[in-house]
């Protein structure tokens, strides 16, 4: 029993820790209409940043900062070097650019810090578990990005939702020229927007860094993952991105931690084994198709 | 009032959530006859049209074509049929020549399209048909052009040619004069007139000098709800239609 | 005279990338000692990135052959990529010298005369946990691998030797991140010790999870020798600490061959050499000692066969030869990741096999 | 106020404008004239920098446009109501109107969310509404509205009356009048001769990218041969 | 449609670009062995399962990001029933498998099919973006199958026991299999010529500009993008086929979204809606990679820049700087 609740937390923190990602992406893809493969290389980009700085004995806020500042930077200058000549291209052109830019940031990676993965350290305040069930700890950390996944989608919300900066870029996305008419530096905007997007991505970076391997290509992994969120909830709204998060999320763990032991109960051979692993490796996909057949624009279409 | 009756609303309801925008309607359009369909704007005029042609789907109500009911039937099924509509929001290819936009209609009359060999653009039947509707609305010498190339007033002309392509029996025209300058009105007005013989036309138009020359029959909708139905002399003549729509000076205004 | 060419076809983009590049410069280490040559023949060594990708691995090959006219040929790292090449490669009077993948197809039924392996049949680092953790007394398991035919052979490996109570086998996707359900279920399951098998990140990404789940102190860890090189040891940090792992080599074994290695390896590259190194180096050696007993002939294949059967090499860990497969014999043993003065790295804790073969060798008709 | 001197413009390899003037004063209304596709949506998008102009010079108040981006024309205080309304569809009737508010000229009465709503209460009807479920009419009140939150020095208004009932195009009418008396100085091209011609001070009358005749709008109003001639009525 | 200028030195480029294929083995035999026939072999065979893809991303706006699953299919359709006939182990409905080209390719083209049809069916309820991952999310699924498939050797893939094979035909010798490459190339894109410029491709292409006026036209667009997509994915498994017999190895990583992408990139890259521009993109990707490769480890560090360049400058592709239609 305490298990089904630690496996729902497992999903919800997973779902979280894609959310800060997800948020950034469908900011820049709902909001500005374009299509960015390359947010994953600003998270690593973060993650890289961040381990580097702690590794070399700055503190969690200092790494934290650093890494915020570095993918920003990279955010705008990706943006007032190649997109900003995209914007009103088609989809696919941004597709191909961005694809190079991934190329190019993973290679760039591997030629600054070299090929093998870097560490991080979980900052001390963080480290350890708390008992939230009986006889289950469960990590702090993890617990600390559920946490900061709910501030982000919340400051987010607000932003877009409540804010005049958010009216002008959703207004931004769907007719840019009418916005600029209107008396908005529309390049700006989007250079902003980006940018934040960017520090975004870099954010989750940073998080990410003490859970997972910092390693040159880890953006491209995650990336799909994201896109799979944010086509799922609906593109360009932060709740759709949170419900397709916590959903992803919650689908991927329960499936790798019940789908083996269902399949087993049915039979009790390597074969079920194996196809208990490949379903569940192919869980989020089955649910995205499904998701998608019943409902085609996502569950929380913008 | 005698041509066959080709289409009709009964009792179409459409709800927007909390907004009712169209209550209960009825409405007929018969052959060799030009009904106009006015009202205020947000009366609910283009979404009735939308609800005839298949696009939106009736809360309530039914629409049948010659006498069998198509409520259920989508789009373009209602479009083979021979049930066609223009948009008030210009609605054409604009990456495509306007040859090819023109084509493009008249194909979707011939058949269906799953021809894989022959070159389309050279199947003489659908080119002479194309350039015949381009001469109707003076798009000959923008025939080879993208239609984003063309002006807004064009693009309208050309919105409506789409609709025509074919000459599908019923036409739901949304607007078709908006956009069009003072010269091109007349030339649309006459355009239409000739169409009366063979079509039933339904015209949304806030033109009125263009209402009033062409309509044999006038629904007036307001707020969802028809107020008023009839001839050209008794909308004019009613005060409501006036106090809702028309105004005191329009038809000063429809004489410049 | 002209140099004899060397194809090292290898993994060097990708996240895997430092394998190949760790194997390259192993290699290279051993050229520039002997001033450019190997066996004091010339050699110019080729070296090109397979991308992980079976079928470009294919292509390089291709071009290596026909257009460079490669004869020897080495450097992959990834069994699936071996299983492309090598086959084909061997069957056109190439000679394949494995420095690291071992997959047993091509130590069983699949072996051939020209295909040669200096590093390890793929089970031998997982058979000598098995017995490892048998031989110390852990009566249950949790055992755990990526879903795909090196993960399966590597948890067969480790049951062969292991007999105790398998509380759990779960293949994970290949690629994965996040392990917080696996270490849910796990502790669920309360094993007396736990074995996995997940190269590169999926590692790192797993040590360092079960580190913050709490469970690094509850219950101890075992894997082969790939999740835990020197590399792999600095981006896990302290939660490798006390992981036990097999190997069957490691730069405090106490030899001449593997003293100047290790020292020349941290002088020239800066950092300390890892088992795939150490193989890289040893492949170059060995096949450095067949072209000198050949005087640099490759194309002679019988005599070229014969001396690399011979294996007339000081190898980096101690006694080796090979098996009627080609396939090594050699001691394994199991290293354990300390934390002192010098940082998080191995030292050999206990020799646990010697000269172990592998379990396909019966099966190759050669 | 605003003097157009020599424009060229075009788009790709066709050049729709070959040299158009055109003068405004203070608080004058000018009215644009033409057939279809003359070009007087290119003439206005060049004063609104919308299209880049190839050659000539657009002076207003002393500052010359032609070089400058959209938004830095729009903050001098043009402010467009352009063809087709262009609403933000994903964006509701109110924030519409919010999105545009500023203040580009110092007028004692700014326009307001207030004043706005108040010359159109539909739109405080609708103002929950996304922009893209209003009625084609209602649309275009939405973005006569909007231009007016800019609080603009000129206004210029693309046909403002298109796809209007004609009570609301009266409206609609009598808001421009009342903007005219307040001083407020308006470009504007619209097909509805009859209310245009007597509201405006000046007409410029366009043909295949060129002005032909010019002058005083009463001049035009009387004169049926160049209504016939260039207009087709 | 082309300008006057650029309608000559399109047919120079056809032309020359047709020679230069129909003698490259003898230049490449000038350079070094035929090893450079195996190169353009891959190029030719990755055109074909380009230019399937261009059918619809380009002339459809059907932006598959999961295309490369029915190269794919082919490949293991090429390969498993290689596998059975050379095992001589039943495979199913008494069929024991074969070793031709000639059984084997409509073979993969109907499995192609079949499968497009059913995922077709649900993928093109959607748009955009979201056929773009609806697409991606049936490759990944047919992967992880894939993966499973122990019988078929999993993730390290399956060796074929040889070129399949074809009456008259040597396709063991590289240059005959290059030949029947080019042959099949030609063939293909005369096919996809004649459809796109045929009523149905019309059709396609007002579907893509605007749907709402198609359907309000009378037509039904989804039936006709269905129709689109399974023609696409007939196209593919050609090639899957074909890159099977070449290589001699199928894993399902042809399956794997990278693929995928790299198809996409060198339809995008050589220009979309150009047939030809499939043909471009194809070989300046695999060479361009190929050449960066040989030259630097780091190749990824300049090919990134140069695809942003291409973008940057050029808005319909190489095709489009080539043709002069580039700006
Ligand atoms: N998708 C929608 N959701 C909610 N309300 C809608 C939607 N579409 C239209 N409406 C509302 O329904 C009413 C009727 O709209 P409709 O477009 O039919 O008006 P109309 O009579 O064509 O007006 P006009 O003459 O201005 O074009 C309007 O008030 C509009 O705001
Ligand atoms: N985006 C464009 N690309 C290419 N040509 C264009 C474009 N927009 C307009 N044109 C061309 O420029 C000319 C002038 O167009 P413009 O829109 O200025 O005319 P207009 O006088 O406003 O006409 P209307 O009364 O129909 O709105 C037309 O011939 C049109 O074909
Ligand atoms: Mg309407
Ligand atoms: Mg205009």
């Amino acid at each position: 029993m305490w298990l089904l609740v630690e496996q729902l937390l497992n999903g919800l923190q997973l779902g979280f820790m894609l959310f800060l990602l997800s948020a950034g992406l469908t900011l820049v893809f709902g909001v500005m209409n374009l299509i960015n493969l390359a947010h994953g290389s600003f998270y690593m980009v973060g993650a890289y940043v961040a381990a580097t700085l702690s590794g070399a004995g700055m503190g969690y806020g200092v790494a934290l900062l650093g890494a915020l500042a570095a993918a920003g930077l990279c955010g705008l200058l990706v943006e007032l070097i190649v997109l900003r000549h995209l914007y009103r291209r088609d989809h696919l052109d941004q597709v191909l650019a961005t694809f190079g830019l991934i190329l190019f940031f993973n290679e760039g990676v591997r030629m600054i810090w070299g090929r093998q993965p870097l560490f991080m350290q979980t900052p001390a305040w963080l480290g350890g578990s708390v008992e939230l069930l009986p006889g289950v700890p469960y990590p702090l950390y993890r617990l600390a990005i559920i946490g900061i996944g709910l501030l982000v989608a919340l400051g987010l919300y607000l932003l877009i939702a409540r804010t005049r900066l958010g009216m002008r870029i959703r207004a931004g996305a769907s007719d840019r020229q009418m916005i600029a008419a209107l008396g908005v530096n529309i390049r700006w905007l989007y250079t902003l927007v980006f940018a934040l997007g960017a520090l975004m991505a870099g954010f989750a970076g940073v998080i990410a860094a003490p859970v997972f391997a910092v390693e040159s290509g880890m953006g491209e992994s995650i990336l799909i993952l994201t896109f799979v969120v944010i086509v799922i909830g609906g593109i360009g709204s932060v709740r759709g991105a949170l419900l397709g998060a916590l959903l992803v999320g919650l689908v991927d763990s329960l499936g790798r931690a019940y789908l083996p032991r269902l399949l087993g109960l049915l039979s009790d051979s390597e074969a079920a084994n194996a196809l208990a692993a490949s379903l569940s490796s192919m869980s989020i996909y089955l649910l995205m198709a499904l998701v998608l057949a019943i409902r085609p624009r996502g569950l929380f279409p913008a | 009032m005698s041509g066959e009756i080709l289409l009709q609303a009964r009792g179409i309801t459409k709800r927007y959530r909390g907004l009712l925008a169209n209550n209960n309607i009825d409405l007929d359009l018969r052959r060799g006859e030009i009904h106009a369909l006015i009202g205020p704007n947000g009366a609910g005029k283009s979404t009735l049209i939308a609800q005839l042609s298949g696009e939106l789907e009736p809360s309530a109500g039914q629409v049948l074509f010659r006498g069998r009911e198509v409520t259920a039937l989508p789009v373009h099924r209602r479009a083979r049929l021979g049930i066609s509509r223009s948009f008030q929001m210009t609605s054409v290819f604009e990456e495509m020549t306007v040859m090819d936009n023109l084509a493009l209609a008249v194909q979707a009359h011939h058949g269906h399209s799953f021809r894989f060999w022959r070159a389309a653009h050279r199947c003489q039947a659908l080119n002479r048909e194309a350039e015949t509707l381009a001469r109707r609305f003076g798009l000959e010498e923008r025939l080879h052009q993208p239609a984003s190339a063309l002006a807004h007033g064009e693009q309208r002309q050309l919105e409506v040619a789409l609709a025509l392509a074919g000459d599908p029996p019923v036409l739901l025209l949304d607007e078709p004069m908006a956009g069009i300058g003072p010269g091109g009105t007349h030339e649309l007005t006459r355009l239409l007139g000739g169409l009366r013989e063979r079509h039933a036309v339904l015209l949304v138009e806030h033109d009125m000098q263009a209402v009033f020359a062409l309509a044999d029959r006038i629904t007036v909708l307001v707020y969802g709800e028809v107020i008023a139905s009839g001839s050209v002399e008794a909308i004019r003549a009613n005060p409501e239609v006036r106090r809702a729509y028309l105004g005191d000076d329009s038809l000063q205004e429809a004489a410049c | 005279a002209q140099p004899v060419k060397i194809g090292m076809i290898t993994t060097l983009t990708t996240k895997a990338g430092y394998l190949g590049e760790d194997i390259r410069d192993g290699f290279r280490l051993a050229i520039e000692q002997e001033g450019g040559t190997l066996g004091g023949v010339p050699v110019e060594l080729l070296v090109e990135d397979d991308g992980r990708k079976p079928g470009k691995g294919r292509q390089i090959a291709d071009r290596f052959i026909r257009k460079d006219g490669v004869r020897i040929m080495t450097g992959i790292v990834f069994s699936n990529v071996a299983l492309a090449v090598a086959p084909k490669v061997v069957r056109q009077g190439v000679f394949y010298i494995s420095p690291n993948a071992g997959p047993s197809k091509l130590a069983g039924k699949g072996c051939d005369p020209n295909f040669f392996n200096a590093a390890w049949q793929n089970d031998n680092l997982h058979e000598v946990m098995g017995q490892y953790v048998q031989d110390a007394g852990y009566k249950s398991a949790y055992i755990l691998a990526p879903n795909y035919p090196a993960g399966k052979d590597a948890l067969a490996g480790f049951k062969r030797y292991y007999k105790g109570r398998i509380v759990g086998e779960v293949y994970t996707k290949l690629g994965q991140s996040d392990y917080a359900a696996e270490l849910a279920n796990l502790r669920a399951a309360k094993p007396e010790a736990v074995f996995f098998f997940l190269p590169g990140g999926m590692g790192i990404n797993f040590l360092k999870q079960y580190q913050q789940a709490g469970l690094a102190e509850r219950i101890p860890v075992f894997g082969p020798a790939f999740s835990f090189d020197a590399r792999i040891l600095k981006a896990v940090g302290d939660a490798a600490v006390g992981v036990k792992n097999g190997s069957q080599w490691n730069w405090d074994l106490d030899n001449p061959a593997n003293r100047r290695f290790v020292a020349a390896f941290r002088e020239k590259y800066g950092r300390m050499p890892t088992l795939y190194a150490s193989q890289g180096y040893d492949t170059a050696r060995l096949i450095g000692s067949a072209l000198k007993a050949t005087g640099g002939k490759p194309e002679d294949q019988d005599a070229f066969r014969k001396a690399l059967e011979q294996a007339d090499f000081e190898s980096v860990r101690g006694a080796f030869r090979f098996n009627r497969n080609h396939f090594p014999i050699q001691d394994l043993y199991v290293r354990e990741v300390v934390k002192d003065d010098d940082g998080i790295r191995n030292v050999t804790l206990k020799k646990v096999f010697s000269d172990h073969g592998d379990a396909y060798a019966d099966q190759c008709r050669m | 106020m605003l003097t157009v001197t020599g424009l060229q413009a075009g788009y790709g390899d066709s050049e729709v404008l070959h040299g158009v003037d055109l003068e405004l004063r203070e608080g004058e209304v000018a009215a644009l004239l033409g057939r279809n596709g003359m070009g007087k949506t290119t003439t206005l998008h060049c004063i609104c920098g919308l299209v880049r102009p190839r050659a000539g010079i657009i002076d207003f108040d002393g500052q010359s446009l032609q070089h400058l981006p959209e938004w830095r024309i729009a903050r001098l205080g043009v402010g467009l109501v352009p063809e087709g309304r262009r609403i933000f569809p994903n964006l509701s009737v109110e924030e519409n109107l919010r999105v545009a508010a500023a203040h580009h000229s110092e007028q004692a009465q700014p326009w307001t969310l207030e004043r706005v709503h108040a010359l159109f209460p539909r739109l405080r009807e609708r103002r929950r509404h996304a922009g893209n479920q209003l009625s084609g009419g209602e649309q275009q009140m939405l973005a006569i509205g909007r231009a007016l939150m800019t609080n603009p020095r000129l206004l210029v208004l693309d046909e403002a009356t298109e796809g209007l009932a004609p009570l609301i195009r009266d409206e609609i009418w009598a808001v421009i009048e009342g903007l005219k008396a307040q001083g407020q100085s308006i470009l504007i091209v619209d097909k509805n001769l009859g209310r245009l011609l007597p509201l405006a001070d000046r007409y410029v009358l366009m043909e295949k990218g060129c002005v032909v005749s010019a002058g005083a709008a009463d001049d035009l109003l009387r004169d049926h041969e160049l209504q016939a001639r260039y207009l087709g009525v | 449609m082309l300008r006057g200028p650029s309608a000559l030195r399109l047919r120079v480029l056809l032309g020359g670009g047709l020679l230069l294929l129909l003698v490259w083995p003898w230049i490449s035999a000038l350079f070094g062995g035929d090893y450079l026939v195996s190169v353009m072999t891959r190029v030719l065979i990755f055109a074909i399962a380009a230019i399937s893809l261009d059918l619809i991303v380009g002339y459809g706006a059907l932006v598959s990001f999961g295309h490369a699953a029915f190269l794919g299919l082919g490949a293991y359709v090429a390969a498993i029933s290689a596998f059975h006939a050379s095992e001589g182990l039943p495979l199913a409905f008494g069929f024991s498998g074969s070793e031709s080209l000639l059984v084997n390719l409509p073979l993969a083209m109907a499995v192609a099919a079949l499968v497009a049809c059913v995922t077709g069916l649900i993928c093109l309820r959607t748009q955009g973006i979201h056929f773009i991952m609806i697409t991606l999310a049936f490759a990944q699924m047919l992967y992880y199958l894939f993966v499973s498939l122990d019988a078929y050797g999993g993730e390290d893939g399956l060796v074929l026991p040889a070129r399949n094979s074809l009456p008259l035909l040597d396709t063991a010798d590289d240059r005959q299999f290059y030949f029947l490459c080019l042959g099949l190339l030609l063939l293909y894109l005369y096919l996809a010529h004649r459809l796109v410029n045929s009523r149905f491709g019309r059709v396609l292409r007002g579907s893509r500009a605007n749907e709402t006026r198609m359907r309000a036209l009378g037509y039904n667009t989804y039936g006709y993008r269905l129709a689109a997509y399974v023609i696409a994915a007939t196209g593919a498994p050609l090639a899957g086929v074909l890159l099977a017999s070449k290589t001699e190895f199928v894993d399902p990583g042809l399956f794997s979204w990278q693929l995928s992408g790299e198809l996409l990139v060198m339809v995008i890259l050589g220009g979309m809606g150009s047939l030809y521009g499939a043909v471009i993109g194809a070989a300046a990707f695999l060479l361009l990679e190929q050449w960066l490769a040989a030259w630097t480890e780091h190749w990824m560090f300049f090919l990134g820049p140069f695809l942003v360049l291409v973008v940057v400058r050029a808005r319909h592709g190489l095709w489009g700087v080539l043709t002069g239609n580039g700006q």
